[in-house]
């Protein structure tokens, strides 16, 4: 057999940290001295995907930068819940203007800085679906055309959470929401709509775009670090599930976000200037359902009256993604086990 | 320096001297020479230490000084009528934020129907933006708010519109004392932000703020605008000790002495009204003018003031509430409670219609016959307008009345439509 | 107040032509308005624009009713514009034209007008021929000095070499110096003529 | 700053809301038993150790091990590591290979001249060690970290037991083994050998020993009668090996057939083909399936040229010929005879059907119990009568070394609470550390190094040790593959997963706790924790 390299950790590469590892090898998370950028006292669902989505992109932007980061936030979940008067859970510097401009205000807020000459100082611009793919994707259009030096992150839990769970364009087909009842022949949102922003990101051929779940912080971390590295417009897309809009168990929320990305429904890559430059391939695949069923939103394809031509045709989704995207590397994959 | 120049330029040219940090642009008639002339400033170097973004629409463009001007650099952009209507959510923010920013308001007409031409509609639709809004008379004093805006603003921490008349003002070439840079930097300090985003002193701008304090911001919004009554008088000698010119203030009074008839109105209509009023005077009519400049903060007090002995007050309007009638007469009413006076309104110069001293001539000489209805509209055409509601009275179809007008207008393609035309 | 107003098509810088008149006056140390009709009209649309000259401040902002004076940069719009509209009985007219008077079919419309205050002057050709482009509202401003007097050829000149940068700017003003000379002969001629 | 009211906020405000009241259920950390743990005859805790030599603090790990069990060096060799069987990795790729690891330490500490821990202070108590195999050495040296004096008695010429005479040399190198007792020894142990304890009350009353352990082992090959010619060389399996142990070999031929399917079995054909047979061959009655020996053993003989008849009983042995009958298993798994037979050509017989006891020494041993040839003991390890203990293959258990360890050290223990008056104590174990409370995940796929292995031909014809050692490198390797089941090892996962920064990181080697403050609840630390040391409990209302 080949030897293995000794630098192999328990949990290296998967686990949040590792008393074996290096400083400098750990997670941002893992330390005691990150961030926090968002505090505890703040105010989400229990089981929150956005606000560790956001602490885990904004700790990972702080240590890139030495602490240089300031954070613009379009209104939505994170916004309420990070900041009701007289609390704020940041502590970073952080402005809310309103729903549909963050790209906007982020490019004021960067033409700022560099008038004043500030260039050490970043500004990531953060924003939930709804903020990102539709009300402000005019606005976040304008920032990619323009090249404008921000990250824009947008924390994607498939749906208007804080308004009571209604259909935004990056809701899934079939999910049920307030606003795509799970009635009718076809239950739940609409196949065939909806905006890949990822995708729509490339197109404006920006330095960087890269999607990623908040079960894989490595991956998040570094591709928040790597986006740190360059300058113009960034786009990072993380999947953040919402136990209230999934109806998925507060324990769920990474388990579930893993699951969207090992069943290939969510595809996770990055690509620079409009190119793909890398794909994060499956490890454990698992068939659509295992990935449904955990969430209450599906709950009307399974049941009493199952509908597993609805399944399958999810299944294909997921399987058009994985071959769209290569993610399932023939030489390492592993038989299915539950993830 | 007095130059002949354009409206635009003049005010680009004096936006450039204010030292903007921040200049975010999107094209609308009829602010757009002024936005192009900052921009090949910047572009040219002549306007350094400036960031000028062109932006994919209003709503971005106020966005982007919202967040120039909560980082720290002085930001400034231009829009009108649907401009300023497609950035509304934004203007309400930029004040409830606090942020200086300094926005000038072509004013034009808002449509359907589309209409380029000036009227006062889309400053009155934010009228309670919470913005201070200033009204220039002449491309001279459009030149010389914009100074004082900033330094308005800046100091209470909140934005200023700065609202000139679209094409008349802005298009027009006429003389302007153009100010010099040292002039400018003297009366105009460097922007020091009451908050800044700073990563060596983070705090979060813009939280949610509930029933518990909600009140309480908006009236102490109240009272800062309580303070610019105060401050924008004040400002304005100080303007006017260091270049020798009036310019601004609250309100400006022409002829009112033994004024028994005052008509009010903003804007560049004044100097034709005063035209009006001084061949009047000439028949001996005791008519007066007063001139509002700061139309937000209301100055009820100056207005009251200057109105007190008045038996008529005169109010004269680019706009109005449909559905009821003046705007700012509702402001001048409210102004003058207790009093004994007649009120008239007077709509004029919608869309752009001239409004022609000898029209001006005409109404003065009913209003001081008493003959003036309560709501007048200037030169509208009855007939076309019976025409219509006859049809309608027939045919019972909704739908765009304009263009059963203007096929009615045989004049249609005739000459001229005039100044606003 | 002396006041004027231009006709022409998008285009053919009408608007231009007025502002170049104010600044002139300007720089004879009058009082100008400059101001065009604020239209959204395309290129070959018929557009107009106005020039007040007065020695106090001026202060009305109504479009001018009653022109002292005419510009008329294309004489074909006579067919769609009511170019004669207000202007002051004995006020002046100067239209670019290479075609005799009366050849334009303006006669009746003019009938109460002085006529030795209406002039043709082929600006267009003057202007291709010194600027080589058709562009004849700088010609026009050196026939409008030579007709009305309001203004001086020096000035018109030195608003047009400021307006235009170098060659341009010369070439323009030398289009607008031999319409000055055509236009001053021509009135001289019908001074002449009216003597007679 | 000078902030505008109400709309700008300092940072840090939030911490006054005390989300925690929004909670529940409440995670609480908890320690399960691993199941290496759990499954080790010798109460090693090998989860503990391995967290040692993970981080290559090897000294640590063998201080940790040495705890429990003096002679890592051995068990690293002979022990056939129960707890590798019931390792949680095995469900993930393959269990860890704790045994390697263990040899690692063992022959590193002998390499560096690591010395066991100093003896107790002295009690005053003395206890006669009967026995010097692996639970009589095992006793002697857990006696002596409590502070009792020992007598270490054994009928042999040199100490070790069954580990020096029933386990071949190319198992168990001679000098792992020296090195290892020597430093029992050297602890301090007065050793007396060549000496028959003949009845074990005068013993101990002779000597006035307050305590006796008894680890006598099992000794007499099984015998079954199995006809056979006068001229047929038969030899019992313990025999063969002691002699072969004592550098004395008996001659057995060529062609050597070993009747029975236990290590010995194995051990005794693998030593017979490095004597020089040509043939060497196991009949066994059952199949493959049902034999007692290790997988590991079976693997290696067969590799060394070792043939095994399955289902096969010895009928007779005549000169140079044994008669096999052949079997078949029953719907109970039992083999039956099937009245077919067969011959095989053989030199000599070795049979090794399981050892017997000889407990005559507790004939005048007044209350102690002997059921079936074993000494019936309480989970103390002590017999009926007051102050007599018993260990090792003496008593009813798995006859293995690593078991024997475990008894003497139990026993030790039950000795020390017997001597010192006290009530014995049951130690409270944790709730075992299962699968299912795993979340493998997070475990990087890696499958087990392996020992490397002598080249075949070499090991047929001599003893040196079969199986090599594991480099520094694959030693490491090997540990860092531990899941830590049921037991936090710090991998940050519930200090980077809650999304209310609700637990406290304390720092290397302190772990976590939680801010009850902020914790709203929600469980994902317990979902995410690799180990499944975290659970939710309710909240009393």
């Amino acid at each position: 057999m080949t030897r293995q390299p000794v630098h192999f950790y328990q949990v290296g590469s998967f686990a949040v940290g590792n008393r074996l590892l290096s400083a400098d090898d750990r997670t941002v998370q893992s330390l005691r001295e990150r961030t926090n950028s968002i505090d505890s006292g703040h105010r989400a669902c229990q089981g929150c995907g956005e606000a560790l989505g956001a602490r885990y992109a904004l700790d990972a932007a702080m240590r890139a930068t030495n602490d240089r980061v300031v954070a613009v936030n379009a209104t939505g979940c994170l916004e309420v819940f990070s900041t009701p008067y007289p609390e704020t859970s940041w502590r970073i510097p952080w402005l809310h203007s309103l729903f549909g401009n963050a790209p906007a205000v982020a490019t004021g807020v960067a033409a700022a800085l560099r008038v004043k000459g500030k260039s050490d100082v970043r500004v990531v611009a953060q924003a939930g679906d709804g903020g990102t793919v539709d009300i402000g994707f005019g606005a976040l259009s304008g920032m990619f055309e323009r090249n404008d030096d921000v990250l824009f992150i947008c924390y994607d839990n498939e749906g208007y959470m804080n308004t009571g769970v209604q259909r935004s364009a990056a809701t899934p087909p079939a999910a049920r929401t307030a606003t795509t009842d799970a009635v009718g022949p076809e239950p739940g949102n609409v196949f065939g709509t909806g905006k890949d922003l990822p995708r729509i990101a490339m197109a404006h051929d920006i330095p960087y775009v890269a999607t990623a779940t908040v079960a894989d912080l490595h991956d998040l971390e570094r591709k928040v670090e790597r986006a740190m590295e360059l300058h113009g417009a960034r786009y990072l897309h993380v999947l953040v599930p919402c136990p209230l809009g999934w109806g998925t168990a507060s324990n769920d929320t990474i388990h579930v976000a893993r699951l969207a990305k090992e069943s290939g429904l969510f595809p996770v890559f990055e690509a620079e200037n409009g190119t793909l430059t890398s794909v994060s391939t499956i490890r454990r695949r698992v068939p659509v359902e295992q990935y449904l069923l955990l969430q209450r939103r599906y709950g009307h394809l399974f049941g009493k009256n199952p509908r597993p031509d609805i399944v399958a045709r999810i299944q294909a989704m997921a399987d058009e993604n994985i071959a769209r995207y290569g993610l399932v590397d023939e030489s390492t994959e592993s038989t299915e086990v539950n993830a | 320096m007095l130059r002949q120049i354009e409206g635009s330029k003049a005010i680009a040219e004096t936006v450039a001297l204010c030292r903007p940090e921040v200049v975010c642009a999107y094209p609308i008639s009829p602010q757009t020479h002024i936005i192009e002339a900052v921009g090949a400033m910047v572009k040219s170097g002549r306007l350094a230490q400036c960031e000028f973004i062109n932006v994919e629409s209003e709503f971005a463009a106020m966005s982007v000084a919202i967040g120039a001007s909560a980082t720290g650099a002085r930001a400034y952009t231009a829009t009108a009528s649907q401009g300023l209507l497609f950035m509304l959510e934004a203007v309400f923010n930029a004040s409830g934020l606090g942020l200086p920013i300094v926005m000038t308001l072509a004013n034009r007409a808002i449509g359907a129907p589309i209409n380029i031409w000036n009227d006062h509609s889309d400053a009155m639709a934010v009228r309670d933006a919470g913005w201070i809004q200033l009204f220039a008379e002449t491309n001279q004093e459009a030149a010389d708010l914009h100074v004082q805006a900033f330094r308005l603003a800046e100091e209470l921490s909140v934005p200023v519109m700065v609202c000139m008349d679209g094409f008349i003002l802005t298009h027009a070439v006429e003389g302007v004392d153009m100010l010099d840079q040292e002039t400018v930097d003297a009366f105009l300090p460097p922007y020091e932000p009451r908050q800044v985003l700073d990563v060596d002193d983070p705090v979060s701008i813009g939280a949610m703020v509930g029933p518990e304090a909600f009140e309480e911001v908006r009236y102490l919004a109240y009272l800062r605008q309580r303070d610019a009554l105060e401050r924008i008088p004040e400002i304005a000698r100080e303007f006017t000790q260091l270049t020798g010119r009036e310019s601004g203030g609250l309100i400006r009074s022409y002829r009112t002495d033994d004024a028994e008839i005052i008509v009010v109105a903003l804007g560049s209509v004044l100097g034709t009204i005063k035209d009006a009023v001084d061949i009047r005077r000439d028949a001996g009519e005791r008519i007066g003018v007063v001139g509002i400049t700061a139309f937000r903060p209301f100055p009820s007090e100056a207005v009251r003031a200057a109105l007190a002995q008045a038996r008529q007050v005169v109010v004269l309007e680019k706009s109005f509430s449909t559905g009821f009638g003046g705007v700012l007469s509702t402001d001048v009413a409210m102004s003058m409670r207790d009093l004994d006076f007649d009120l008239r309104t007077v709509i004029a110069g919608l869309g752009g219609r001239a409004i022609t001293r000898r029209s001006l001539e005409d109404m003065l000489k009913r209003a001081n016959d008493d003959e003036l209805e309560p709501l007048t509209f200037l030169d509208l055409d009855h007939d076309a307008v019976e025409r219509e509601r006859e049809r309608m009275r027939k045919v019972r179809r909704s739908g765009p009345s304009a263009e059963n007008l203007l096929r009615d207008r045989a004049a249609f393609s005739s000459l001229p439509r005039g100044g606003g035309a | 107040m002396f006041q004027v107003r231009f006709h022409g098509r998008g285009g053919q810088g009408v608007v231009t032509a007025a502002e170049l008149l104010a600044v002139a006056a300007f720089d004879e140390g009058r009082h100008a308005q400059a101001f065009p009709s604020f239209g959204s009209e395309r290129t070959g649309a018929p557009v107009v624009s106005f020039c007040r000259i007065d020695d106090r401040e001026i202060r009305t902002r109504e479009p001018v009713m009653e022109p002292d004076a005419l510009i008329i940069q294309d004489a074909t719009l006579i067919h769609q514009v009511d170019l004669f509209a207000g202007l002051v009985h004995d006020g002046y007219a100067l239209i670019n034209t290479s075609r005799p008077f009366n050849e334009l079919g303006f006669e009746d419309s003019l009938a109460s007008f002085r006529h030795d205050r209406l002039i043709t002057c082929p600006a267009t050709e003057l202007a291709l021929e010194h600027l080589g482009r058709p562009l004849p509202n700088a010609a026009l401003l050196g026939g409008f000095a030579a007709l009305t007097g309001q203004i001086t050829m020096k000035a018109i000149d030195t608003a047009v070499r400021e307006r235009f940068e170098g060659p341009v700017g010369e070439r323009n003003a030398a289009a607008a110096a031999a319409a000055f000379d055509f236009v001053a002969s021509k009135v001289k001629e019908l001074a002449r003529a009216s003597t007679d | 700053m000078d902030t505008p009211f109400a709309i700008t906020l300092g940072v840090g405000t939030s911490r006054a809301n005390h989300t925690g009241s929004w909670r529940v259920e409440r995670p609480v950390y908890v320690d399960r038993l691993p199941p290496c743990n759990n499954a080790c005859p010798a109460g090693e805790n090998i989860q503990g150790w391995l967290f040692e030599a993970e981080s290559g603090n090897y000294e640590a790990a063998w201080r940790i091990l040495v705890h429990d069990n003096p002679m890592p060096a051995i068990m690293g060799r002979v022990c056939f590591h129960p707890c590798e069987t019931a390792c949680n990795r095995v469900q993930v790729d393959e269990a860890v290979g704790i045994n390697a690891v263990e040899r690692f330490l063992g022959d590193l500490a002998i390499e560096k001249g690591w010395q066991l821990p100093e003896p107790g202070r002295d009690t005053g108590k003395r206890i006669l060690v009967v026995g010097a195999g692996p639970a009589g050495l095992s006793a002697t040296y857990h006696l002596r970290l409590l502070g009792h004096q020992v007598r270490l008695v054994d009928s042999a010429d040199r100490l070790g037991g069954m580990m020096r005479y029933g386990i071949p040399a190319y198992r168990l190198p001679r000098a792992t083994l020296d090195a290892e007792i020597d430093r029992i020894v050297a602890l301090g142990v007065e050793v007396v050998l060549n000496h028959v304890v003949h009845d074990i009350e005068e013993e101990r009353r002779a000597g006035n020993f307050d305590a006796v352990f008894l680890a006598v082992g099992a000794q007499l090959g099984k015998r079954v009668n199995i006809p056979a010619g006068d001229s047929s060389k038969v030899i019992d399996a313990v025999t063969f090996l002691h002699q072969v142990a004592h550098d004395d070999p008996p001659l057995l031929g060529r062609r050597v057939v070993v009747y029975g399917g236990g290590d010995t079995a194995f051990d005794a054909a693998r030593t017979a083909r490095r004597l020089g047979a040509t043939d060497a061959v196991i009949v066994y009655r059952r199949n493959r399936e049902r034999m007692g020996a290790s997988g590991e053993e079976v693997e290696q003989a067969l590799g060394e040229g070792v043939s095994v008849r399955w289902l096969s009983t010895v009928n007779r042995f005549d000169a140079e010929r044994i008669v096999l009958e052949k079997m078949r298993l029953n719907e109970d798994g039992f083999p039956e005879p099937t009245g077919e037979f067969e011959e095989l050509d053989a030199d000599a017989l070795v049979l090794a059907l399981g050892q017997d006891t000889d407990l005559s020494l507790l004939d005048h041993a007044r209350d102690v119990t002997v059921h079936d040839g074993a000494v019936s003991v309480a989970s103390s390890m002590m017999a009926g009568a007051s102050g007599i203990f018993a260990g090792g293959d003496a008593v009813p258990a798995e006859r293995t070394a690593t078991v024997a360890v475990g008894h003497g050290k139990r026993g030790a223990h039950g000795i020390d609470d017997f001597v010192m008056g006290r009530e014995p104590t049951e130690k409270q174990r944790h709730e075992l550390a299962t699968f299912d409370r795993l979340n493998t995940w997070y475990y990087a796929d890696a499958p087990r190094t392996k020992r490397p292995e002598l080249e075949r031909i070499r090991r047929q014809t001599n003893f040196e040790e079969v199986i090599g050692g594991l480099s520094e490198e694959n030693a490491l390797f090997e540990a860092r593959r531990c899941l830590s089941c049921g037991n936090c090892f710090e991998c940050d996962n519930c200090f980077g997963v809650c999304p209310d920064n609700a637990v406290i990181k304390l720092g290397a080697g302190e772990r976590y706790e939680f801010d009850y403050d902020f914790c709203k609840g929600c469980g994902i630390c317990v979902k995410e924790c690799p180990c499944g040391a975290i659970e939710m409990v309710p909240e009393r209302i």
